[in-house]
């Protein structure tokens, strides 16, 4: 599959959003002026990126703590997400859930729990969900290197392959779990390894690169749209900073940063748009700037909201009270 | 009126429902062709297709977290563990993912879980277990426990319509012991009514689930040997828990007993006794009262499981001794 | 004596029992170079070399599991859970295989699963929970839950050397927020005994954790603006429970005041409602009342979670009530 | 490797006395004096006999629901057996645990908990165990195609692998589980194929041939032994009564009970050690009359044993109290 320049083009502003918005909250956490941590996915920006161009309107995401970019891929606003880091009332979780804990219903992106690998089933009830509906649906549920070690993560996969349920099982394998090395979280040569243990295909790509990314799940996705079944993809990339701001990561080596810092994402992505004439460098930078003022305008609104009123607290336990 | 096994009520009330909205769908291990360990669903593969109706690996956290998937789209999935203890692999997925989401993100997750629970057969410590404890401490779940056919049918009507996660707890001794007459109509049974078993005035006993039969047969007994009349009532639904239900029967009677199958500490009684002494303290005449198993696994051989659990015999002596404090 | 914090008094305890007995060993997510997400075992892959801590996958239940098999193998593990939310994926392995090993067999299990817990900083849902009402309704479990730097040392070492399943909560917003200058030899404090913090004769506190804190400021803010003498119990053992404390200090008070950050339905508090009720009713002159979270996830934003926790404030506020009552 | 004379009657042994065993329990279950249900693993006698020939003294044993054979390799009395299915005081668990659910510290087995998958990780953890104290031990875990499927299954193995601990882990693939065939199961064409996703070895073999079995696990667990590592093996065999004595198992075809009634693992035990020269039929004729004789008196010596007494029921629920 060739990738137009429509989607080339939304790939990298999906990413330029991303970062730009990431890039705020880093500044604000060091600032003091985040309650909780922050956890991004910078340098990760192309998996939902790529994923999201695939995504048709009925399709599903459980993106994790690195996925920003799925969401915004998927819709979300820049006001969204500043809303719901500052624990605004009218934010995706009006305060209740915290910083990457939320969702869209309109969207079909959830609200991911903590609990590594919780998500990928509730990813494959909801295409079940809905092409029981009739309607047509893919899910692209997504876990780290080390969210793989969860029997969540082997419960699921296994379920949706029997149920034959279209599912992409997104492994982003950035190389750590914290500061666990994947070399102490599995002993397989590739996570993909693991597809033919539950009878499906596995297919590793190059995380950093949302085109190439794109191009090759392009034609999968619409092969288990038609014939339904899950599929593995591992795509390897990096984090590029600490497991959350308050992480220094020096347990990470120096080499193995640079390496990927080399191959980050979006500058890779701005030298194919210019590659490709999507958008040479000039209209690359003014789409940059268009960004960040939409991003600087978000934080600026979203900050003035108000937060959620305490005597809400018990409001909505139940649904239909 | 026909008359009603519990089993037969809680099919009944499963069918009912998959006749009137074909978004209730039912899954779980061996539950399709097979009709489920103990049978409940034996004929709804054919009747509904296998669409509605199909077997899982044994992934409890798969089951569970896929349920969530679908009940947020729109279905109305209702999942049979296959005992209630192995539900113990998916707390996350009922605690955390299911009972949590609607308060976090607005969205409602109506979800039922079947899980057969209880002992007095002989299934040992892994095929015995009352859970509600643990259940009612899990904010976001509502947890109901059907002790007689009709509302073993008529709760599982309600639960399943209801758009929250229920935890469904059907008491496998139960199953084949209890038979009553009921309507042909399966009426819903609202949740969090508690049920007046029996009338008296001298004491009352809160229970539910095997409990109840065991608690009027030894009210009938004290009225025959010493005219005392108690009150039993059926809380039905622990989740949440009628409060006033209970309150004006401690009004009425006084003196309190509270009967569960399940282990002591920090069950379900323990909730009962902490309200009654919150909101009623003034109205008692004698301490609150438990009649609980110990904090014991639940044993397998006879002579042991007798000793754990409540039954008829143990309630009278608890009661004697309470009418007579 | 030195002065500790509530996490350098965990890691002290850690660490003595790990110099006293090499059969001690730890692991967990990133426990060892990087010495666990809250630095509790900092430096300890260094003392004790890689066969006694060790990082894991994130695989709760094969943690747990793995150390049931050690422990009954003559090892004493600790094992550290990033967060006692996570211990909810292995409830199973907790609750079913540690705790009912030794009922069954006859093979003690003595592992220690040490679980931060608890909020106050903002962790939202998935990283606040309390769930010492979980652990206290499993038959076979001990549960430690301690609110001073020294006590954090002495029962973890008790915990440790115990020859049973051991759920040691440590409450993370004490990690940093409590100090006190503790004897230099980490002696065990015995599980099982209550402490009295605070003497006073008007009305009595039972509680534990972050809210021994809160309920002893609250206790010294009565006694300054209307006289009142109250006394604190730190309940430190939450399973099995100190009951001659509680009810001695019931006899002394005759009014009692029950605070956690829990939930309330079957919380621990529940259980010492039910507790007070049964044994000491005829002691009371005032309902036992209870100042608990409301059953309601954990939120995020600083007001609701403010409004979801009890404080000071609150706590002054029901033992006024409690007071005049 | 050849196996010897002694371990070829002793596995033929072993078969033997699980199969007299287990013929009375169904017996006694139909004649109504079993309290509760009673579940074997006839037709599945090799898996246990072929591994607990393999096994040394300070190895590890976690039996599943069939692996009465497993037990009795181990040295399990019938005695010991009897007394556990008739809850005797002085059985195993006095009790306090229900049939299948025993073990013995001396034998380094232990007794099962329900949860399917659950004791795995408690094997790997009790051979880490033995090894921590500098003894040679390797670990036996026993699984069904069914419990393939839960979250600890995946957990286990995946620790073991990255932890490096010697650890067989027997799946023993009988097609079903309860009424469950494995196409509902799982979508791979082997259950070894999960083994390259743990990068671990993963081994096929036929579950009802002890001696094959032997032969081509003994080099594997030796090499386990000396290079410490966990092994996947898959063992083809059949279920050949229903789930429990309360099952008509009639959702099995008839063919497929025939097919494996034809490879009876102890009819053919018995062709071998006539073969081998290490007993012929009169001679295994007279091992199988001895052997029933001792299944009968142990039966009829634990059934005349005290039942435990009420008054111990909240004894021992923590240890050292
Ligand atoms: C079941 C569970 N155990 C532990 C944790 C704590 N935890 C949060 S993130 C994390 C590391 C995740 O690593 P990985 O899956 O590789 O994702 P990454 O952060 O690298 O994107 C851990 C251990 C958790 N969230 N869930
Ligand atoms: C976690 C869990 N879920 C459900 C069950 C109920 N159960 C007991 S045995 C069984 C089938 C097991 O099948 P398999 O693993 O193939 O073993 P087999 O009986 O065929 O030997 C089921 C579903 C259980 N024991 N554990
Ligand atoms: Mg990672
Ligand atoms: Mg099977």
């Amino acid at each position: 599959m060739t990738l137009d320049k429509d989607k080339g083009l939304e790939m990298l502003r999906v990413m330029l959003m991303t970062r730009a918005i990431e890039e705020r909250l880093i500044r604000l956490y060091h600032q003091g002026k985040i309650y909780g941590g922050v956890y991004t996915g910078y340098g990760q920006e192309a998996t939902g990126a790529a994923t999201a161009a695939l995504a048709g309107p009925n399709d599903i995401f459980t993106p994790c703590i690195r996925n920003l970019s799925a969401h915004i891929g998927r819709g979300a606003s820049a006001m969204d997400v500043f809303r719901q880091w500052l624990g605004r009332k009218d934010g995706p979780t009006g305060g209740r859930d915290s910083n990457v804990h939320f969702g869209s219903a309109e969207n079909g992106v959830y609200a991911m729990i903590s609990h590594l690998g919780a998500m990928i089933p509730v990813c494959v009830g909801a295409v079940m969900g809905r092409r029981y509906r009739g309607l047509d649906s893919v899910g692209f549920a997504f876990i780290g290197d080390g969210g793989t070690s969860t029997g969540d993560f082997h419960e699921a996969v296994n379920f949706a392959a029997v149920r034959d349920v279209p599912v992409v099982i997104m492994i982003e394998n950035n190389h750590y779990a914290y500061s666990t090395p994947t070399r102490e979280q599995y002993r397989c040569k590739h996570l993909v390894d693991r597809a033919a243990g539950y009878g499906i295909e596995g297919i590793r790509v190059d995380g950093n690169d949302a085109v190439a990314m794109a191009e090759a799940l392009g034609p999968v996705v619409e092969d288990i749209r038609r014939n339904p079944r899950p599929v593995l993809v591992e795509a390897d990339t990096m984090r590029m900073r600490g497991h959350g701001e308050h992480d220094d990561f020096s347990y990470v080596p120096k080499e193995l940063l640079d390496a990927y810092a080399a191959r980050d994402p979006i500058r890779l992505a701005r030298k194919q748009a210019a590659d490709h004439g999507w958008a040479d460098d000039a209209a690359a930078d003014a789409l940059a700037g268009e960004i960040q003022s939409v991003v600087d305008d978000a934080y600026k609104a979203a900050l003035a909201e108000s937060r959620p009123d305490a005597s809400t607290l018990t409001l909505g336990v139940y649904a239909g009270d | 009126m026909i008359e009603s096994t519990y089993l037969e009520g809680i099919r009944a009330g499963l069918q009912a429902e998959m006749r009137e909205d074909e978004n209730v769908i039912l899954f779980g291990q061996d539950i399709a062709a097979f009709g489920g360990a103990f049978k409940v669903t034996l004929g709804f593969l054919d009747e509904f297709g296998p669409k509605r109706v199909f077997n899982t690996p044994i992934s409890e956290s798969a089951m569970i977290g896929s349920a969530i998937g679908m009940a947020t789209q729109g279905l109305r999935p209702v999942v049979e563990l296959q005992f209630a203890d192995f539900g113990l692999t998916a707390v996350h997925q009922i605690m955390n993912n299911a009972a949590m989401t609607h308060y976090r993100t607005g969205i409602p997750v109506p979800i039922t879980l079947r899980m057969p629970c209880g002992g007095g057969f002989g299934g040992g410590p892994f095929h015995s277990e009352e859970l509600e404890g643990l259940f009612c401490n899990m904010p976001g779940l509502k947890v109901v426990y059907p002790a007689f056919p009709g509302d073993a049918r008529g709760l599982l009507v309600s639960a399943i319509r209801d758009p929250n996660p229920v935890i469904y707890l059907e008491n496998k001794y139960l199953y084949r012991h209890v038979k009553e007459m009921i309507p042909r109509k399966a009426d819903p049974v609202p949740l969090g009514i508690a049920r007046i078993c029996r009338t008296g005035r001298d004491a009352v006993i809160l229970t539910y689930g095997a409990m109840v039969h065991e608690s009027i047969q030894a009210a009938e007994r004290v009225a025959a040997d010493a005219g005392y009349g108690v009150m039993v009532i059926d809380m039905r639904t622990l989740k949440p828990y009628d409060e006033d239900t209970v309150l004006s029967a401690v009004a009425a009677c006084n003196r309190v007993l509270i009967v569960h199958e399940g282990c002591r500490t920090c069950g379900f009684g323990a909730e009962l006794a902490a309200l009654v002494a919150e909101k009623a303290f003034h109205l008692l005449d004698a301490p609150v009262r438990r009649m609980t198993a110990p904090d014991v696994p639940v044993p397998f051989a006879p002579e042991l499981e007798k000793a754990y659990r409540p039954d008829a015999d143990k309630i009278e002596q608890a009661l004697m001794e309470l009418l007579e404090f």
